[in-house]
């Protein structure tokens, strides 16, 4: 499912020899990658709703891989653009839904375990590593606080689809950030996201507080 | 059959402090298993101490002493090389005594 | 933490509060786990380990007592700081988990199916294997991680182990890295070791075997990464893998020269 | 076992006469003990109504009592609480937990040269008051700490 999405040029700068180049020294030169990878396809078995295919690595995830987070400036454009054409916008251009909603996401860090059952919906884990709503305590730092983030920000038209966009396919801004692309690979839906728009961009969401 | 308890005591001044470990589920009876059956209550109701004959603590606990349970208390009167016997009784009708020597 | 909030955000600097509420949960945290960690309940599984360990059983009717950890036949004292190492006698490198399960089928006759029918303790208890890996980690207790690398299949493993570490992968794009190859980042209010230095490996070295109070039950590092790989929307990595022990020895020759204080006691 | 709570407020309404038949030596401590085990006191649901059960129903607040528990408890499924009395004669100390399905989880009977320290673990549903309620030279006090019970990580 993930793979069938990855546009085209992707796999063009996959193939391109400059990134197949082994990173390590020439004299201790072992494919440690390659090794891993070949122990990797051994050692682990399909379960519940999580398929060998999982292993399998995107465009961008290789291109990220092969470069420990940080591929060549050029390619990074390239394929930002490429992840940013995958984003796709609601129909009737309405970006914001509601903020109770989205907060109710934010704390939901289900979905996409072989522990989970099949199909939708997820949780769109935010509180995992954002802080978000000042009344929830329990907030993880590994991404930036996103408190008071309209009030800082603004709340015009701009910034929402910059948050819609963001959460779509965080790829598309920082080609090897740490966040999923949750619009992109079919976790969150349009009216989930929706309510993640609000709950950073509505004046009255307590984020803004 | 129930396992052993780990039981501390030690004399620090003139008291005798007790730590000890018990090995039990501490079930609630309101958790249910994977099938959804309610899995029956089973916990500790009784716990009581010993030192030379006397009774030198007693608990009385429900169902909410979290699991593998921990207890500790302090009493005076005890010497090096006495026992501290400890015995819990559950509501399922086990019951286990150990005994440790005050160290 | 809330009051504290308030007040810092009237003073408009809000943007130090993540800090400064992270510092206090932590803080208070580590108070209360270190009042457990002294009367660990993993004590009552290491002293089950350590009666498994002496008294005869299975097909052979043998004790574990000749079970050679990498320091000889019996000797258990120190042997868990020093794995996962290279076991010649089944040539691979192997962690304390796959060791032990070796010895009792090769010392007690049973088939290496029976064994590892149940990996992982669950409600419906904990098997045999997990209380003596509990029991060989405690007697490693207070002593100097010092997970051996002269042997090629041990510096393999490790280097693969850092491949794996940093593979990104799954619906998510998550890496073993994302959580774990950075300092002083937490999910939710747990803290996240940073992997990649001894400071932060040594806490996942010794906090598994841990005694975990979610269900009350005692894990091994086998069950900790099967269940990284689940959060981290992998497939299941198969029991006992050279993947797993892969990215135990990575970890482990990382916490090189901590001293390990396990067995943990976990959130 | 089959001790109801009828019988035993019959028998004089507190765990402490079981204390007295011991040191009389009309009953072994152990059978006593065992006996005592108040359905009633550990079935209540509300703070009041445990301590209308327990014989205490407006207890003194105090600072003689301290209460040591985590401000975040890290998992509700083992929260640590220590209960100090530095009440003269202290007789009973019991853990109330406000929150939780059933209110009372333990009562520690605190015999002459015993001190009055006691700590065990806990398990809590939710952010709740922790109450320690004392029984002092016949008298009731009670002091509590709440203890804010988090949400884990990775969604569980």
């Amino acid at each position: 499912m993930i793979r069938s999405k990855i546009p085209l040029r992707t796999l063009a700068v996959l193939a391109s020899p400059a990134l197949l180049l082994p990173v390590a020294a020439a004299d201790d030169y072992r494919d440690y990658r390659a090794e891993a990878m070949a122990m990797v396809k051994r050692d682990f078995q399909a379960k519940g709703i999580a398929g060998l295919d999982r292993l399998e690595q995107d465009g961008v995830q290789a291109v990220c891989n092969r470069t420990g987070n940080h591929p060549p400036a050029d390619v990074v454009r390239r394929l930002e653009q490429d992840q940013m054409a995958s984003v796709r916008f609601p129909a009737d251009g309405k970006l914001m839904g509601d903020w109770k909603e989205g907060e109710k996401l934010a704390q939901n860090g289900r979905g996409f375990t072989w522990t989970d059952k099949p199909g939708l919906p997820v949780g769109g884990n935010c509180y995992n590593c954002h802080q978000i709503s000042p009344k929830e305590g329990s907030y993880g730092t590994v991404g930036p606080s996103l408190y008071l983030f309209g009030k800082k920000r603004g709340y015009g038209e701009d910034i929402q689809k910059y948050v819609y966009s963001k959460i779509y396919n965080a790829k598309a801004y920082n080609l090897c950030s740490e966040m999923p692309r949750f619009g992109y690979i079919g976790a969150l839906q349009e009216q989930q996201i929706r309510h993640l728009v609000a709950l950073l961009l509505d004046p009255e969401s307590p984020v803004n507080q | 059959m129930a396992d052993p308890m780990k039981i501390r005591a030690a004399l620090q001044g003139d008291v005798v402090e007790v730590r000890v470990l018990m090995a039990h589920e501490m079930e609630t009876g309101t958790r249910k298993d994977a099938s959804g059956k309610v899995i029956p209550a089973h916990f500790i109701q009784t716990v009581s101490a010993t030192h030379n004959g006397n009774t030198v603590f007693s608990a009385h606990w429900g169902p909410a002493i979290a699991k593998n349970p921990f207890l500790q208390f302090k009493f005076k009167g005890g010497s090096k090389g006495d026992k501290v016997q400890i015995t819990w009784t559950d509501n399922q009708g086990d019951k286990r005594t150990d005994e440790a020597t005050i160290s | 933490m809330r009051a504290r909030f308030i007040l810092a955000a009237t003073a408009g600097i809000a943007l130090a509060m993540p800090v400064l509420a992270q510092t206090g949960a932590s803080a208070d945290f580590q108070k209360f786990r270190d009042v457990m960690e002294e009367d660990n309940p993993a004590e009552l599984f290491e002293a089950r380990g350590e009666a498994y360990w002496k008294t005869p059983s299975g097909p052979k009717h043998a004790s574990l007592e000749q079970c050679d950890l990498g320091l000889g036949p019996g000797v258990v004292a120190g042997a868990y700081v020093q794995m996962p190492r290279y076991f010649a006698d089944v040539d691979k490198v192997m962690d304390a988990e796959s060791r032990v399960v070796h010895c009792m089928v090769t010392l007690q006759g049973l088939t290496y199916e029976a064994v590892t029918r149940q990996p992982f303790s669950n409600q419906s208890g904990t098997p045999a294997h997990v209380n003596v890996v509990t029991y060989v980690a405690g007697q490693s207790r207070n002593m100097p991680i010092a997970v051996p690398q002269r042997h090629p299949k041990e510096r393999e493993m490790y280097q693969i182990g850092k491949e794996i570490f940093n593979f990104r992968a799954g619906p998510y794009d998550f890496a073993c890295a994302t959580c774990h190859g950075t300092d002083g980042k937490r999910i939710r209010m747990q803290d996240l070791p940073n992997l990649t230095r001894p400071e932060g490996a040594i806490k996942a070295v010794q906090g598994w075997p841990g005694y975990r109070m979610t269900g009350g039950l005692m894990l091994t590092s086998q069950w900790r990464m099967n269940d990284c790989f689940r959060q981290q929307r992998f497939p299941e990595p198969k029991y006992l893998s050279d993947t797993v022990t892969a990215i135990l020895t990575y970890q482990a020759v990382n916490a090189k020269g901590q001293i390990y204080r396990g067995p943990g006691i976990k959130r | 076992m089959g001790y109801t709570r009828r019988q035993a407020l019959k028998a004089g309404g507190s765990l402490g006469l079981f204390s007295a038949l011991v040191a009389l030596g009309l009953v072994k401590p152990g059978d006593a003990w065992a006996q005592a085990w108040n359905k009633g006191v550990f079935e209540t649901k509300s703070v009041a109504d445990a301590l209308k059960a327990l014989g205490a129903s407006a207890p003194t607040m105090t600072a003689d009592v301290i209460v040591t528990a985590p401000d975040i408890a890290e998992n509700g499924a083992m929260v640590n609480v220590a209960a100090v009395s530095k009440l003269p004669k202290t007789q009973q100390i019991a853990y109330l937990i406000e929150k939780n399905p059933n209110t009372v989880t333990a009562v520690f009977d605190i015999p002459p040269g015993t001190l009055p320290e006691v700590q065990t673990r806990v398990k809590m549903g939710q952010t709740s008051n922790v109450m320690v309620l004392v029984k002092a030279d016949g008298k009731y006090y009670a002091a509590q700490k709440e203890v804010k019970v988090t949400v884990g990580g990775c969604g569980g």
